[in-house]
């Protein structure tokens, strides 16, 4: 199925939640969402029969530096083989978005990654800890952030060394 | 029951089939070398240690610029119109001292990326692999042919005639002989 | 021997027990790495899994955005998945080149399977022999590692590394195969089957070896499928998904080859020694893959399509390919103006296959957890990056 | 005071055995691993080989500190090394190098070998114990449950050759098939007696931790087991015990199943001198099959170990004992 026939089928039911869908992007059409509702929509994209996007093959953070985060769902269905991108943007100062661990298993160290590294607070999952980055990193301090500042000194260590 | 025996026939079975093996490798020739005593001869395209040509060198930084981590440091210093530098073996004129080329050979990744750029083809990696040292500053090498000192004194020239220049912008004079023979030899 | 029945909790009655928590690594011989499980153990019985990673961080993804250009990614990309280090830079530049719109020569096609296929079959073996030694068989191992070498001389005399390449550059490749290549790949294609034969004969159908990894770690097709899992993982519980079949790449599309799946042939579908068993059996194929290359390889110049700049226009793409380990994806955006990536995420298979070992371990030993683990076939320099 | 010294004597040789053997079978081992797997294993101490290196690794030991961990039980944690050696040592006492040597000449020597080896346990589940550590812990759990259940079918294949010969006593066990290769033991009954064999083999490999049984030093699950926390000497006597026990095992199979000091050509050869040179090196080769099967085969998980004693071993063995019995009261 064709990217736009998917974004048919997502707006005849979730008309209120889509932000943009941009079809001459380049390389891929992607659909931007609200981040409150992107549960549902991932969800009725894995149940209908005929979309079937059973595997999530990855979730991205994304920080666009000009004070928005984003995350990025590459998804794809086994069954028939074809893919489709969905985006969500949040302000910085308030980064939540909706967890989509009950939907894709797979997301869930995807999230704590994207959690660890942009501090995208993804609600409703179950176990949001830091994964990558030691757990004495600091609250607050999240390093793949375009605005994010090297410490001078970390655990005594200076840096660089 | 007849699974029960038939595992216990496998088990046997493919245990002596193993042993069979093992026991045949027993007398293959081993395919270790004996490597401080035997040297494999490393193919020519090698990627071992750095080596700069800094003769070679025209300071062009480009393999500064290629380094994905920041290994080499080099510093140019401008040449002074009266001091010829000579030509690379390239063919190339250079125009800048080349105070300054260290390597951090502890730091380098072997990727090769710094050697493709270079005009002259000065920077190359070797077949040499045995350069452990006992002090980590020791794997900082120094390729240019300054001092320290020197290329301080170097700098201090060109400021200097900077300075010059500049004064003499202000009040223009005759023209600094080209061509200094004496200046030439400066190097080293 | 036969196959014996899991019991999941032992009984406890009126006696008073408690569970144990045993922490495995981040120094630990079968962990592959530094990869830390805390380990909730009652008695041999593990109630729970619970991995700590990230002791190799190496903010690969922070580093690209640092770059000054694409071309200085790939050393780091190597060192991902460190012993399959062709396949990262593959999917790498195959990314940027699809954002580039960048058509490349035949013959770096044709180079790139080669490589791919030889990388494939050098990661396997070490996959197959480190297996063994999980398992406790020695010999095995340094077997597959003299069989390995063979392949690691190949890469050496046509790039001169031997581990971490940076030999697929956008575009083109950094040298041609040089001349004595094609002796020495022909000469490694004769004895690999015969080499192959006697692993199998030693470790793969050993009654021990069967023992110790049939109904273990069972994985049914849709929970590999919910988590993610790629690679023989998947293929390991009989969904026959291969990216090089599903969405070709490069020049797969004009190779013969199967693709191997776990059939349960020595316990139930999905268990360690059908993933072990898929990945015995993607060596043969990449065999295939290789010869058939090999003969039709194209004359031309593997420098012709390298572009002097590599800027690619605004945009972001997700390519993804098929890894030893699974499906490894490059999320790159470009800004179009800069000429190092704005973002790269990393979709490394490792990552993601790890995510399921809590799942498929619960209710086993210790010993077999060492087993799934191994199945599970990690780098943790990917699991990290 | 000469019965003290002939005493001291007589435990003397022993010791010195062991001590000569685990030098040799050190090198033996590793020389025979790094050729299995095609390599050469180390060449440079000693000249031919690296011949000194085992020595050359005792003396390492030798000078090592002895780390005792801080929460350990510190006497157990001590004493433990000791236990197993000198258990495994002990039973030495009765083994016939020949047929005038032997250290204790005992009516009940088999019996005496089987008791005195059981102390091995206590003393590793001491080490896995008192070391304070969770894997050591483990290691010491799996080795008793091991071999208190691998020595039912060890004592029960024992049994039967106890019954097909009528003695318990290991010289006279060896005298019984004093003629040739035509009258071991493993050659009687058959096939019943050829297979007690392999079933006191395989169960004699578990009792001395060897692979495919070697679960309780597991080093890629539980690290190393029981002697996880061991430095030094302490270390190198689990070790020694080790080597010991391979040797023990390997000589009662020569003992029982392949006439012992007797020579395999009847009277040819067959001196007392010889007679430790038959002893020996019948007891190595058993030795040498154990290091193959090291270098050969995976290991076995717990529970399929137990599986092995009891539900494969311990009933056959079982049928071995009454079909020989049986057998030697129709005769």
């Amino acid at each position: 199925m064709q990217a736009s026939e998917i974004y048919e089928r997502i707006k005849s039911k979730f008309e209120d939640a889509i932000v943009e869908f941009k079809a001459d992007a380049i390389v891929e059409p992607y659909l931007e969402v609200k981040p409150d509702k992107v549960k549902d929509i991932c969800e009725f994209l894995r149940d209908e029969p005929d979309l079937a996007f059973d595997y999530l093959m990855c979730l991205s953070g994304v920080d666009y530096g000009d004070g928005t985060l984003g995350v990025v769902y590459h998804i794809y269905s086994m069954k028939h083989g074809h893919r489709f991108v969905l985006k969500v943007k949040v302000s910085v100062n308030d980064p939540v978005v909706q967890s989509v661990e009950s939907v894709w298993k797979s997301a869930d160290w995807h999230e704590r990654e994207a959690y660890d590294m942009f501090g995208i607070i993804f609600e409703g999952h179950p176990d949001l800890r830091r994964i990558l980055m030691p757990y004495d990193w600091p609250e607050g301090s999240y390093p793949l952030r375009k605005d994010f500042q090297v410490p001078e000194f970390y655990n005594g260590m200076k840096v660089p060394y | 029951m007849r699974q029960y025996f038939k595992n216990i026939f496998i088990a046997i079975w493919t245990i002596l089939v193993g042993l069979k093996l093992t026991f045949k490798h027993l007398f293959v020739r081993a395919v270790t070398i004996q490597y401080p005593d035997v040297k494999l001869k490393l193919p020519e395209r090698a990627r071992n240690r750095l080596y700069v040509n800094i003769d070679d060198c025209i300071g062009c930084r480009q393999c500064e610029m290629a380094c994905p981590v920041d290994c080499i440091t080099i510093e140019t210093v401008k040449a002074l119109p009266n001091e010829d530098l000579g030509v690379t073996s390239t063919g190339n004129k250079k125009r800048l001292w080349v105070t300054k080329f260290d390597i951090d050979i502890s730091k380098c990744c072997y990727c090769g990326l710094c050697v493709y750029p270079c005009p002259t083809e000065c920077i190359y990696m070797t077949d040499v692999y045995e350069f452990s040292e006992y002090k980590r500053h020791n794997l900082i090498y120094h390729f240019s042919n300054f001092t320290p000192e020197e290329a301080e004194m170097k700098k201090r020239q060109v400021e200097q005639f900077e300075l010059e220049q500049k004064m003499k912008k202000a009040k223009p004079a005759e023209q600094v002989p080209v061509n200094n023979p004496e200046s030439g030899e400066k190097k080293s | 021997m036969a196959t014996f029945e899991i019991t999941t909790r032992s009984v406890r009655g009126d006696l008073k027990t408690d569970t144990m928590i045993l922490n495995m690594g981040p120094q630990h011989p079968s962990t592959h790495g530094v990869l830390r499980l805390e380990l909730v153990v009652d008695g041999e019985i593990i109630v729970d899994v619970i991995p700590h990673i990230g002791y190799l961080h190496r903010c690969f993804e922070k580093h690209a955005e640092q770059m000054t250009n694409y071309q200085q990614v790939i050393p780091y990309v190597d060192r991902m998945d460190y012993v399959a280090a062709m396949g990262n830079e593959l999917a790498y530049v195959l990314a940027v080149e699809k954002l580039m719109g960048l058509e490349v020569p035949e013959r770096v096609q044709y180079i790139r399977v080669i490589m791919a296929e030889l990388q494939r079959i050098a990661s396997h073996l070490l996959a197959v022999g480190t297996y063994g030694l999980d398992l406790g068989a020695f010999t095995p191992f340094l077997w597959c590692f003299r069989e390995r070498e063979k392949i690691l001389d190949l890469f050496e005399i046509t790039c001169g590394a031997r581990l971490l390449y940076n030999y697929i550059w956008v575009g083109g490749l950094s040298h041609d195969l040089p001349s004595e290549f094609g002796k020495k790949l022909k000469d490694f294609l004769k004895t690999f089957p015969k080499a192959l034969k006697e692993i199998n004969d030693l470790l793969t159908f050993n009654k021990i070896f069967i023992d110790r990894t049939a109904n273990i770690g069972v994985l049914p097709p849709d929970v590999a499928i919910n988590y993610g899992c790629s690679g023989p993982m998947l293929r390991g519980s009989g969904v026959k998904f291969d990216l090089r079949k599903n969405e070709p790449y490069l020049v797969y599309d004009r190779f013969e080859f199967d693709v191997p799946v776990g059939e349960g042939k020595m316990g139930t579908v999905g268990d360690c020694w059908d993933r072990y068993y898929v990945r015995v059996r993607e060596m043969e194929e990449s065999l295939k893959i290789i010869e058939q290359a090999w003969e039709q390889l194209p004359p031309g110049d593997v420098h012709s399509a390298i572009p002097k700049k590599v800027r690619p226009p605004q945009g972001e793409v997700y390519f993804r390919t098929e890894n030893p380990r699974g499906e490894i994806g490059f999320y790159i955006i470009s800004d179009g103006h800069s000429a190092s990536p704005f973002r790269v995420k990393a979709r490394a298979p490792s990552f993601v296959n790890l995510s399921v070992l809590p799942e498929i371990s619960r209710g086993y030993m210790i010993a077999d957890l060492v087993a799934i683990l191994g199945s599970v076939d990690i780098v943790l320099g990917e699991v990290d990056r | 005071m000469p019965e003290i010294f002939n005493m001291l004597i007589a435990s003397f040789i022993p010791l010195l055995f062991i001590l000569i053997y685990a030098v040799v079978i050190l090198w033996v081992e590793i020389k025979v691993a790094s050729h299995v797997q095609d390599r050469l294993g180390y060449m440079y101490t000693g000249g031919f080989h690296g011949i000194a290196q085992p020595i050359a690794d005792l003396l390492k030991l030798l000078t090592k500190e002895h780390i005792t961990p801080a929460n350990s039980d510190k006497i157990f944690f001590t004493l433990a090394p000791v236990l197993v050696f000198a258990s495994s040592y002990a039973a030495y006492a009765a083994l016939p190098f020949t047929s005038t040597f032997i250290a204790a000449n005992l009516n009940v020597g088999i019996f005496y070998i089987i008791a005195i080896t059981s102390f091995v346990v206590i003393g590793i589940l001491m080490a896995g114990w008192s070391s304070n550590n969770k894997y050591s812990l483990l290691g010491a759990m799996r080795s008793v449950a091991q071999i208190v259940s691998y020595e039912i079918p060890t004592v029960l294949s024992i049994l039967t050759v106890v019954v097909a010969v009528g003695t318990l006593n290991l010289q006279e066990i060896c005298e019984i098939q004093k003629g040739g290769i035509s009258s071991w033991n493993i050659f009687k009954y058959p096939p019943f007696m050829l297979i007690t064999f392999l079933i006191y083999f395989t169960a004699s490999l578990a009792e001395v931790n060897r692979t495919p049984f070697d679960i309780p030093e597991a080093e890629s699950e539980l690290v190393a087991g029981y002697h996880t926390e061991y430095t030094g000497m302490k270390f190198a006597m689990f070790y020694l015990a080790e080597y010991a026990n391979m040797f023990l095992v390997s000589g009662i199979a020569a003992i029982l199943f392949f006439g012992g000091w007797s020579s395999p050509f009847g009277k040819f050869l067959s001196s007392p001198g010889w007679g430790v040179f038959w002893f020996v090196s019948k007891g190595l080769f058993f030795v040498f099959l154990q290091i193959m099967l090291r270098w050969t085969l995976p290991r076995l998980r717990v529970d399929q170990l137990m599986y092995v004693s009891w539900k494969v071993l311990t009933p056959i063995s079982f049928v071995n004992l009454m079909m020989v019995g049986l057998w030697a009261i129709l005769k």
